[in-house]
């Protein structure tokens, strides 16, 4: 499928019939920050954002997921996906989604997630901002994004709109688009190619360099009581990680004492009753009870565990965590220097 | 004539915080005649010395679960005064649209779920879910929406947490203004309907006059519910104002037997505070809605029937909804956006006041120079009123036993009345920094 | 069975929590009313009974020793004993004089030691009681208190978070405080109130207390690296609501 | 549906099938024992070992272990012990009540692995649960196997699950059947010890295939032991427990450093986790 251009002039118009003709997701501003939210109009939309609070994932696996919903008689699936567009999603993001994609789908086919990854559009876009704490360019480099729709780059005097399926073609249909003409296709390639250099942060060594040393380092208890001393098992490195997702599950009824749902929300693996179980009599098992114990589980599987699985590290460097971390000891690039120098 | 009374009402009932009615007649000679307030002393002046100036009225919010939001604007202010600093037109306008939602808020809760029961001659409002179905249900809708009305602008309405010194760390979107402004609209038809039920009761309110100072914020600009002056009017309708900064003098406290709160006086034995006093003050302030309401159900200023303070406020509900579309349409034309907040531009000690549901309160806090406060005060509406309770029992008491009334029904009167000041106990008994007579 | 009777105390506190009750809205609080039967309601009712109850709901501190016999009195009537809000679970703001010495003296002077000022430090009520369940909060989360209801409606043990505000501020996608250079403490906070302060752009106070096991070290170091805050105020940053815990973990 | 959708319709993971509540029958105070049977009549076609999601409305779902032999495809037998909010639940049900059901699920004992050896299970405590599915299809196909020797330990003699079994395995030929527990009453006559104790009281050789199920202190000391007999690990198979919420290897709660419990195991090879530093 050949490159559209749209121009400027025209591009706020392309959003606003989008807009009409059904939901549309994209970056807005909140406070000092970027969230991915449900546009009203196109002025909202800030595709020069750096990074948003919460990955996509949100969309497709919310933090409270409805599974099923019963009452007196009876209980039904609780799946009623949203026909919907994405709009300016950054490469990384893409990246995660297609990693939660795959784990969502072997062995057992999570319909819940899939419906909802099925029933949106993802159109990607340029990153015009880097985020201070961003690394993505020095994870999985050789490994390019998929699982979108249409990919979208802002170049001088508009937007390069390069359709990749049939879903993401069908949206040219809402714009003022043209043939992009090959100078147009090269600053679009320049412009995607530049954001690569302006990380501030990087890893300095390869992924599998990085495995094999963090898995060796497994049985290392002081230097991951160390690492996790500040940590306040509060998740928010897991929960803002575009490839995290755990869940927990609760019941609850509605004021009726009749009807209810069975929920999904999000877990962590961090916090600290996360491999608790009850053994009877009150007493209690926890399989990782330290803090450093859990702080290495999520290195694990970050870098170690499911790189076969996925071909990269389970990490696209996005560097949310490093943010998200009050105590600011999550940073990936940081924790594995350290632990590169152990 | 009745010659022998014992009452001996020990935790009133549907009132907020704990008070106690005592009352001893022997051969027609009144022996005892008591307001009490037991309520456990709370500390809160203590509590927040050494505290920084961004956590005051977080704490001081805590000293009443009703008037959180008005204790939260008259500590916010004082520390605002304290730190020099001046307010956004747009803070100003929805703090004055929050205070509204509180006075509204409170007002419901008491009129239906406190009063009303007397006036139906139900002891609560369980009762009338089977008897009288449609008003609960109004009732428990328009308390849903004064909460909603109120933690739009707020963020709750129980201990606000947008309203902090420099302005609101929150605001609302427009969406959600726009869907505040609808829900007031959409509450028009309970409203009118608010009217009707208390039209409805009104012959039941008890016939008793006892003419005292009325005391409340006012100016020339508003009804004054979030700023003011102090105003006194007396019976014979003078009005003098005084300075907020001057508030210890017109209120002037002291230290009763029966009571952990303290009392007040101005110009005469005792003032009242509260909506009764705010309408009689500040009558020709009021929406045209609302004086059509006063009309509709009888009231006029200057009204001295202590009882018909439930009356003031539901004219008083009518008054801040309309008021507060006004300003909701000002917001929505000139556009909310998040402001930065006002800092400090000096470390000193300052005193404010607003209205809170029962009546003018004020709050005064210093400061040192790194913004840890030093030391507080602040004095309550109900505290105000304990005094004006008492006189009124001291009135009310004989002219019950003249008209040979039986102890129940007397008891009754009696609870009556404290109800109709609406008194909040749990704010009342906040510490007190003044030594104690012995 | 019939409907369970449920009735409600208060002890010092602002009796805020009490109010949340009546912010349900018209349609939920009359179906609850299906299905509990309240008996007891000093702020809403006059009735009162001597009856049995099944679920005692009972706000604020414990901090006069005349009280203790109240609650005693409630504990042997009530099959289920429930402290909601922060007074009634930890002590909550009441215990932000526990550390100082002079609170009495500093407010009352010389009148300190009258007895109708009697009042020691602040406790939640399972200083004096037993209590089954605890809905935190100051104000608590109404709709978490309708949860604890509806699962004690059908014997289930209501679900009480254990782990930070954090987490609900993420699900939420509030801006971190910190990301603005304001402090907060949600990081040892007790979630479960969906972290309405840091939505509404102030620092979590950890109204609900700590978690199990909260990194107290940790919070004041941030405090004082993050925050800018002195060690003094770090450490006192740890008191607002939770005076009682703090003193526990140090 | 109110949308216009375009995604496959698989099977929805998280929705269950109703099962009936057959029998009941209280062994201890904590545990209960049921019989169940599909609503829809389908026959539940697991093996020892594996487990299923059981639920109940309201309260939420447990991974329970599959008590009985698949010999009977009729019905299926759980117990339960009570620890909280959902086992205390189900544990109030009675014969006709209905609950919910998910399964089976994960990996069960690899039978052909056991087939034509000598066969040690190991059970502790509520450990006997699922290996009595296992036990029930050795003993319905008990010529498809060789020695068959079974060791039981509780920590009370009021505690033991299936007392009738037991009863029953005692005076079995082909059972070698061996009990402890870790503290006797005065009516007990039997060994008294942990269940390492067991060993010395019968010969067993490296060919033996070895199944574990108990508690989570128990693995190590056991297999301390049959290395003292040399079974290589591939021979020995633990059946692992850990929190569990979704049973289909996507909430992460069960994981053993890469390993999911409830789809790679939890019966696993040791030599599969002896590595794994979170297993034991
Ligand atoms: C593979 C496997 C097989 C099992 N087989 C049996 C069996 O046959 N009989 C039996 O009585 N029990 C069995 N259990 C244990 C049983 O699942 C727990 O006792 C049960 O989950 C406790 O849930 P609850 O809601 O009653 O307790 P709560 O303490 O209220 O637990 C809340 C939630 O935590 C998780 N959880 C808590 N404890 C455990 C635990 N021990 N294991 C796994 N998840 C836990 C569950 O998701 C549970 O719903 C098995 C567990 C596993 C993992
Ligand atoms: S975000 Fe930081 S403090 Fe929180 S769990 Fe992760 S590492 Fe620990
Ligand atoms: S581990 Fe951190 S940097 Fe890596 S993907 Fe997750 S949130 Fe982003
Ligand atoms: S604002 Fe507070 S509670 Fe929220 S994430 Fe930041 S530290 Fe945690």
């Amino acid at each position: 499928m050949s490159s559209m251009f749209i121009k400027d002039d025209d591009f706020s118009a392309f959003v606003t019939t989008m807009i009409e003709a059904g939901p549309v997701y994209g970056p807005v501003a909140k406070r000092s920050r970027f969230i991915f939210e449900r546009l009203e109009s196109p002025e909202e939309l800030r595709l020069d954002y750096d990074v948003t609070i919460l990955p996509p994932k949100k969309l497709f696996f919310p933090p409270a997921q409805d599974l099923i919903r019963f009452d007196a008689d009876e209980f039904k699936s609780a799946i009623d996906p949203e026909e919907k567009v994405l709009l300016g999603v950054h490469f990384y993001d893409v990246k995660g989604l297609d990693q939660t994609d795959l784990l969502y789908s072997e062995r057992n086919f999570d319909s819940s997630y899939m419906a909802n990854r099925q029933t949106t559009t993802i159109v990607a876009s340029n990153i015009q901002n880097v985020s201070d704490r961003a690394f993505f360019a020095s994870v999985g480099a050789g490994v390019p994004a998929k699982g979108h729709d249409a990919f979208l780059t802002s170049i001088t005097g508009g937007y390069v709109f390069e359709p990749l399926t049939e879903r993401g073609e069908a949206l040219l249909k809402h714009g003022a688009f043209v043939a992009a003409t090959d100078a147009q296709v090269a600053e679009a390639e320049k412009v995607n190619a530049e954001a690569l250099t302006k990380c501030k942060e990087k890893h300095e060594h390869s992924a599998e360099d990085i495995a094999a040393k963090v898995a060796a380092a497994f049985d290392n208890e002081d230097l991951w009581s160390e690492l996790a001393e500040d940590c306040f098992s509060c998740g928010s490195c897991n929960t803002v990680c575009p490839t995290c997702y755990c869940f927990d599950v609760q019941d609850t009824w509605n004021v009726d004492a009749v009807s209810g749902q069975r929920t999904r929300y999000w877990d962590a693996c961090l916090t600290a009753d996360f491999a608790q179980v009850s053994l009877g009599e009150g007493a209690t098992e926890n399989f990782r009870g330290s803090r450093g114990e859990r702080f290495r589980h999520r290195f694990m599987r970050k870098s170690v565990y499911l790189n076969d699985k996925l071909g990269q590290p389970a990490c696209v460097g996005c560097g949310r965590c490093s943010a998200a971390c009050t105590a600011d000891i999550a940073d990936p690039v940081r924790v594995i220097d350290r632990i590169m120098a152990s | 004539m009745t010659s022998s009374v014992h009452i001996n009402v020990h935790h009133l009932t549907r009132v907020e915080g704990h008070g106690n009615i005592v009352v001893n007649v022997s051969d027609g000679v009144v022996e005892k005649c008591e307001w009490q307030v037991p309520e456990a002393p709370r500390f809160f002046e203590s509590m927040i010395r050494g505290r920084h100036y961004s956590e005051v009225a977080r704490i001081t919010s805590r000293i009443c679960g009703i008037c959180a939001v008005g204790h939260t604007l008259a500590s916010v202010k004082a520390t605002e005064k304290a730190l020099g600093i001046e307010i956004s037109e747009q803070s100003w306008k929805l703090r004055e649209v929050l205070k509204h939602a509180e006075n509204a808020d409170s007002h419901i809760l008491h009129a239906y779920i406190l009063v009303a029961p007397d006036l139906a001659g139900a002891p609560s409002v369980f009762p009338l879910v089977e008897t009288m179905p449609d008003v609960v249900a109004r009732a428990l809708r328009l308390k849903r929406l004064c909460h909603e009305w109120g933690s739009c602008i707020g963020g709750r309405t129980t201990h606000p947490t947008m309203v902090v010194p420099g302005g609101m760390a929150e605001v609302p979107s427009m969406k959600e203004l726009r869907e505040l402004k609808e829900k007031l609209v959409a509450a028009v038809p309970d409203l009118e309907a608010t009217l009707e039920t208390f039209k409805a009761v009104a012959p039941n309110i008890p016939a008793f006059d006892r003419p005292t100072e009325y005391l409340a914020l006012s100016s020339d600009q508003t009804y004054g519910l979030y700023d003011g002056e102090i105003q006194s009017t007396l019976p014979d309708g003078t009005k003098q104002r005084y300075p907020v900064a001057d508030y210890k003098q017109v209120t002037n406290e002291f230290v009763v037997h029966q009571s952990t709160a303290k009392y007040t006086k101005n110009k005469l034995d005792s003032y009242a505070a509260g909506a009764l006093a705010r309408f009689n003050n500040n009558y020709d302030m009021l929406v045209p809605e609302a004086k059509q309401a006063a009309e509709f159900l009888g009231l006029q200023p200057i009204c001295t029937n202590p009882y018909m303070n439930t009356v003031a406020q539901v004219v008083e509900v009518v008054h801040s909804v309309y008021d507060s579309l006004r300003i909701i349409d000002e917001l929505l034309a000139d556009g909310v956006k998040l402001e930065p907040l006002v800092k400090p531009t000096k470390y000193g000690s300052g005193a404010d006041s607003v209205e809170v549901p029962r009546g003018i309160l004020f709050h005064e806090y210093e400061y040192d120079a790194d913004g840890f406060c030093k030391g507080g005060n602040c004095i309550i509406p109900t505290n105000q009123n304990h005094n004006n309770i008492q006189h009124d029992f001291n009135v009310l008491v004989p002219e019950l036993l003249d008209a040979d009334k039986s102890e129940e029904e007397m008891e009754l009167a009696l609870s009556m009345l404290v109800r109709a000041y609406d008194p909040c106990i749990s704010c009342s008994t906040h510490a007190l920094d003044v030594k104690f007579v012995r | 069975m019939g409907k369970p009777k449920v009735a409600f105390f208060d002890f010092a506190c602002c009796e805020g929590c009490q109010i949340e009750m009546t912010n349900y809205g018209a349609e939920p609080f009359l179906e609850l009313l299906n299905h509990v039967e309240i008996v007891e309601f000093r702020e809403a009712m006059t009735e009162k009974t001597t009856e049995p109850i099944d679920i005692a709901f009972i706000e604020g501190s414990f901090t006069r020793e005349c009280d203790r016999a109240r609650l005693e009195e409630i504990r042997e009537r009530a099959a289920i004993v429930i402290a909601y809000g922060q007074c009634a679970t930890t002590g909550g703001i009441n215990a932000l004089k526990n550390h100082q010495d002079d609170y009495k003296e500093y407010v009352y002077g010389t009148d300190s030691d009258m007895p109708h000022l009697d009042s020691q430090k602040a406790y939640g009520v399972d200083a004096a009681i037993k209590v089954d369940y605890y809905a935190y909060g100051c104000p608590v989360n109404k709709y978490e208190v309708l949860q604890i209801v509806l699962h004690l409606l059908h014997g289930k043990e209501p679900v009480i978070p254990n782990y930070p505000v954090c987490v609900e501020c993420k699900r939420r996608e509030t801006v971190c405080r910190f990301l603005e250079g304001d402090h907060c403490m949600g990081m040892v906070a007790r979630a479960g109130c969906t972290a309405p302060c840091p939505a509404a752009g102030i620092p979590c106070e950890a109204c609900r207390g700590f978690v199990d096991d909260p990194n107290i070290p940790a919070l004041e170091k941030v405090l004082v690296e993050q925050a800018g805050f002195t060690p003094q105020r770090a450490h006192e940053k740890g008191r607002m609501f939770t005076a009682n815990a703090l003193e526990a973990t140090s | 549906m109110s949308h216009q959708c375009h995604w496959t319709e698989a099977v929805d993971l998280f929705l269950p099938r109703e099962a009936k509540i057959v029998k009941t029958a209280q062994p201890t105070e904590l545990e209960k024992h049921f019989t169940l049977q599909m609503i829809d009549g389908e026959p539940v076609d697991f093996q020892p070992g594996q487990i299923m999601e059981l639920g109940l409305l309201g309260y939420g779902e447990i991974p329970i272990g599959f008590a009985s032999s698949p010999t009977n495809p009729e019905t299926f037998d759980v117990v339960v012990r009570s620890v909280g909010r959902v086992s205390k639940a189900i544990n109030q049900l009675e014969a006709g009540d209905t609950l919910q059901m998910r399964g089976p699920l994960g990996h069960g004992f690899d039978l052909d692995k056991l087939r034509g050896h000598d066969v040690l299970i190991v059970a502790g405590g509520i450990g006997l649960c699922p290996t009595r599915s296992l036990i029930n299809y050795i003993l319905d196909r008990r010529d498809e196997f060789n020695r068959f020797v079974l060791f039981y330990g509780t920590r009370e003699p009021c505690l033991q699950l299936f007392t009738d079994d037991l009863a029953c395995w005692r005076g079995m030929e082909d059972v070698e059947y061996f009990e402890t527990v870790d503290q006797g009453d005065p009516s007990w006559t039997g060994n008294v010890g942990v269940i390492t104790t067991l060993f010395p009281k019968v010969e067993l050789g490296p060919e033996t295939r070895a199944v574990i199920c108990g508690p989570p202190v128990f693995y190590k000391f056991v297999v301390r032991e049959l290395d003292g007999i040399g079974v290589p690990h591939e021979n020995i198979f633990v059946d692992l427990e850990r929190r569990m919420k979704c049973g289909v290897g996507k909430c992460g709660h069960c994981q053993i450093n890469d390993k999911y419990t409830c789809v790679d195991g939890p019966v696993f090879a040791y030599s599969e986790v002896e590595d794994l530093g979170e297993a034991f």
